[in-house]
């Protein structure tokens, strides 16, 4: 779901460059405002290396495989720091794999950061008036589903600005059925696979929760 | 799978010996200015990001091995692009479509990648990630932001060979992660979150052994030397060529 | 050569991760049931890959690995070989002890009695079924040890292997884990840094260094012999040293 | 009570993790220079909690823990007490082992000239200089260990801790590590399982259990008294309770 160096023009990569420079200031000034910066980061990386790790799961969903995201949980376990974390982890991918891309580090920040701060928050929200182990399940699947389905949203918005203009309406409409549907897969088993991590985290380290707090 | 950047960061070469500072900014700026180029001024900069590349003496396998996991991206593409992109039909295959701006976007879109990559693997191909962070830090990235990587960057290998641990773990009682099925992703999420709780509980461990070395974020650190006069050179050179690329796109886009 | 066939028999074995040199060179090993063997040897002589192509984990490049006469191919059999690893965090991955020590048997396709029966016997072994409930994550190191031994004894293997079981143990559970090795009623190799847990543990030893048995002995008499050991980067146990600085005749102790 | 000032003296100290139930109950202890002490116990005894109460990471809830007379607040001071923990793993957390010596001079603010004649001493005197370009995941697990100790003595503590420094290190490295801490010109506190090793390293010993100081000693009398070992569920090392067994006269213990 990452976008590669080379689709995007020139201003769409200086425009990402400078929501994630927008992004990453207001984390890190929240972060600083906590006063547990010194803390945050030896664990805002452990856990980061934890999610890009984690990526090097494949999935298999017939006919193919696909990798985890998993931004929605990191939004609910990193709150503040889920940002910097991911950037941090596709800065890598972009190094280590070429997957992504550096002009589109920004861009792919975006797309990926900012649903997974919409889950963090969404999921204290959502837990603090609907506890309980059933429903913090529930929150979990809709929060790792949701971040994927946003961050899904806004790769097709991206693309259709920059595309949209010379592709003939009834193909468009059609090429971004094809990119949404094809995402539905891989928004379930996120969504699965945050429900039950939200669950056993609950059992077995219920303060790895409070990220959002 | 292999997370070896540091692989070729000690060989010798003037791009290796070109500071990581001036190198990695002078290369992004080129790489950047590639997102706006088109036709002969694509491939001259593609011709020229390939001579950064043999100058910098990185073995083309290198090179190869980076490119492949994108590639698959990229035949994708290559199947959907000249079907749906514009209006000028090419060649007509029944209800199939060949159209001629689909087909140079195509091309456009991946020689810009390959440079692209060709430079961003020259540029932090030829020094260790630490290098490069410090390069990054300098250039401005905060310093909250660049201890991230470099912890992260360390704790990738660390992580990794958990899972690897686990994996066999798995395997020696019975069990394939290439099943599918509701059971298969639930052993994946034990597998994930077990690695999020020796992850969690480990960073309690790496934050008091920092604060026993005296770590406070962003504190002070290496006084680093200044770039010289031929690093800057290098720079200079970079950001002119790419200044120089994109006027003359723009004068044969208005012309 | 011996009475009847070998429970477990290697025959020149040898294994190379990918890309990297011979990991185990030739490997001739036999073990009749009822045996427990020890194997000792530095860093990097090969103990656990050897361990991972007798449990089926690995495939070997050439030799053959004889489990009851037949092949071991592949980890998905009863009956095979099983293998408890040396860090037990990377073995205990469920949410609770019981569903780790359920993983097993679960795999192996077994009836819900079946499991729950194997699950219960398997805690009641290795004195675990107290904490059945409780997160794995929380154990001490001991308990720990103790829930992956009955993860892997759940799927009622012909061999267990346990690597370096007693690394980062306390002295009380190092001795609790001693006990039990002693009492269970189970074919064993246990390949350690500990010697002094394989000398009481263990009837024979093999001495492993770069990828070749060394020496295959008994155990007191492959430990007291003190040129071999230092040459492959092994000390003498203190317990069998003390004795030979004072004089006293060897392998077979004298009487207090 | 002795000639002049102690180098370290701690008294009363009492520490709790929040919420629960005392970790140290009352330890009082002094050290003077030049001594080289070991802290032996069970697990959950205290020693862990005792070295970080020591060092400033941990602040004591009662009781003073005094360095050269001065209190111990926070860990930023140079001159201070340096502590190595258990895990190297996740004591390295740079991408080189030089950056990683580098690492805690740097954040004392020296000079860049002080810094680098520091990483280099540090280096040179555990051995790793030729491995400084290294990425510690690249390391054996004895080099690993080293390496963290480089990291701590970069910063010139007074007192250099460790905490089970031959956890998981084979024989040949844990001798190479018991030679280096024989010949090095350090205060050090040592708190290992590894009963042979503080023999072979320290002159005394204390016996910790349950947060309280149940025995401070020279440590052939500490480890030769057979029952407060077994009751602190210790066990006398082999090298003194072999020659026990045999007559060898030893300190104060029944023959049997």
């Amino acid at each position: 779901m990452h976008i590669p160096d080379g689709i995007l023009p020139a201003s769409a990569c200086v425009g990402g460059y400078a929501a994630t420079g927008v992004a990453t200031w207001l984390s890190l000034r929240r972060i600083s405002r906590r006063g547990d910066a010194e803390l945050g980061i030896p664990r805002a990386s452990v856990m980061a290396a934890v999610f890009f790790v984690a990526s090097w799961i494949h999935i298999p969903v017939f006919p193919v495989s696909t990798h985890l995201v998993l931004n929605g949980l990191m939004g609910v376990v990193l709150g503040a720091y889920a940002f910097p974390a991911i950037l941090v982890g596709l800065f890598f991918q972009a190094v280590m794999f070429q997957h992504g891309g550096l002009t589109t580090l920004g861009v792919n920040a975006v797309i990926m950061g900012i649903p997974a701060l919409m889950a963090g928050c969404a999921f204290r929200i959502l837990t603090d008036r609907w506890p309980g182990t059933r429903m913090t399940t529930v929150w979990g699947f809709f929060c790792g589903a949701s971040s994927i389905a946003v961050s899904v949203l806004m790769l097709t918005a991206v693309l259709v600005v920059f595309f949209g203009g010379d592709i003939d309406p009834s193909t468009e409409e059609d090429v971004v059925d094809v990119l949404f549907l094809s995402h539905v897969p891989l928004m379930l088993i996120e969504g699965v696979i945050t429900a039950s991590m939200v669950r056993f985290l609950r059992k077995v380290h219920p303060e790895m929760l409070d990220g959002g707090r | 799978m292999t997370t070896e950047l540091d692989r070729f960061s000690h060989l010798d070469s003037v791009i290796h010996g070109w500071d990581p500072r001036t190198r990695i900014a002078g290369l992004f700026v080129f790489a950047l200015a590639i997102t706006r180029l088109s036709g002969t001024l694509l491939a001259v900069a593609l011709a020229a990001s390939m001579v950064v590349f043999a100058l910098s003496r990185l073995p083309a396998s290198y090179l190869v091995e980076r490119v492949r996991w994108p590639g698959i991206f990229f035949a994708a593409l290559a199947v959907l692009m000249p079907f749906i992109y514009g209006d000028r039909p090419l060649v007509v295959v029944g209800p199939l479509v060949l159209r001629e701006e689909g087909l140079q976007l195509l091309l456009t879109t991946a020689c810009r990648f390959l440079s692209i990559v060709v430079l961003g693997v020259t540029a932090f191909g030829t020094s260790r990630v630490t290098d490069s962070v410090r390069a990054l830090r300098s250039l401005g990235v905060p310093a909250i932001l660049a201890d991230l990587m470099l912890f992260t960057y360390r704790f990738i290998h660390e992580t990794g060979r958990e899972l690897r641990g686990t994996r066999t773990a798995v395997k020696l009682r019975g069990f394939s992660l290439r099943k599918t099925g509701p059971r298969a992703l639930r052993v994946i999420s034990a597998l994930i979150g077990s690695l999020l709780v020796r992850g969690w509980e480990r960073s309690e461990e790496v934050m008091l052994a920092m604060r026993l070395r005296a770590y406070s974020p962003g504190g002070s650190r290496r006084a680093e030397g200044k770039p010289n006069l031929a690093d800057f050179a290098g720079l200079v050179l970079c950001v002119i060529a790419a200044a120089a690329a994109v006027l003359a796109e723009l004068r044969q886009g208005g012309g | 050569m011996s009475c009847g066939k070998p429970m477990l028999e290697v025959t020149g074995l040898r294994f190379a991760y990918s890309g990297c040199a011979d990991v185990l060179r030739g490997i001739d090993l036999r073990m009749e049931a009822g045996e427990r063997v020890g194997v000792v040897g530095p860093n990097g002589s090969g103990k656990t890959t050897l361990f991972l192509n007798l449990c089926g984990a690995l495939e070997p490049e050439e030799g053959e690995v004889l489990l009851h006469g037949r092949p071991v191919r592949g980890v998905l059999s009863e009956r095979g070989a099983g293998m408890v690893m040396q860090n037990p965090d990377n073995q205990l991955f469920c949410a609770t002890v019981e569903d780790d020590v359920r993983f097993g048997p679960e795999n192996l396709g077994l009836s819900g009695q079946q499991v729950k029966s194997r699950v219960e016997e398997a805690l009641r072994i290795t004195g675990m079924s107290a904490i059945a409930d409780r997160p794995p994550h929380h154990l001490s190191g001991g308990e720990k040890r103790m829930v992956s031994i009955a993860g892997v004894l759940a799927m009622k293997p012909d061999i267990l292997m346990l690597d370096e079981p007693a690394s980062s143990l306390d002295s009380r559970s190092r001795r609790r884990l001693i006990s039990y090795l002693q009492d269970a009623d189970q074919v064993m190799m246990i390949a350690s840094h500990d010697l002094e847990l394989i000398l009481e543990t263990c009837s024979r030893a093999i001495l492993l260094d770069d990828g070749r048995v060394v020496a295959d002995d008994a155990v007191r008499a492959l430990f007291a012999d003190g040129s071999l050991m230092r040459e492959h980067g092994l000390e003498t146990p203190h317990s069998i040293r003390s004795r030979q600085d004072l004089g006293t005749p060897d392998t077979n102790q004298i009487e207090r």
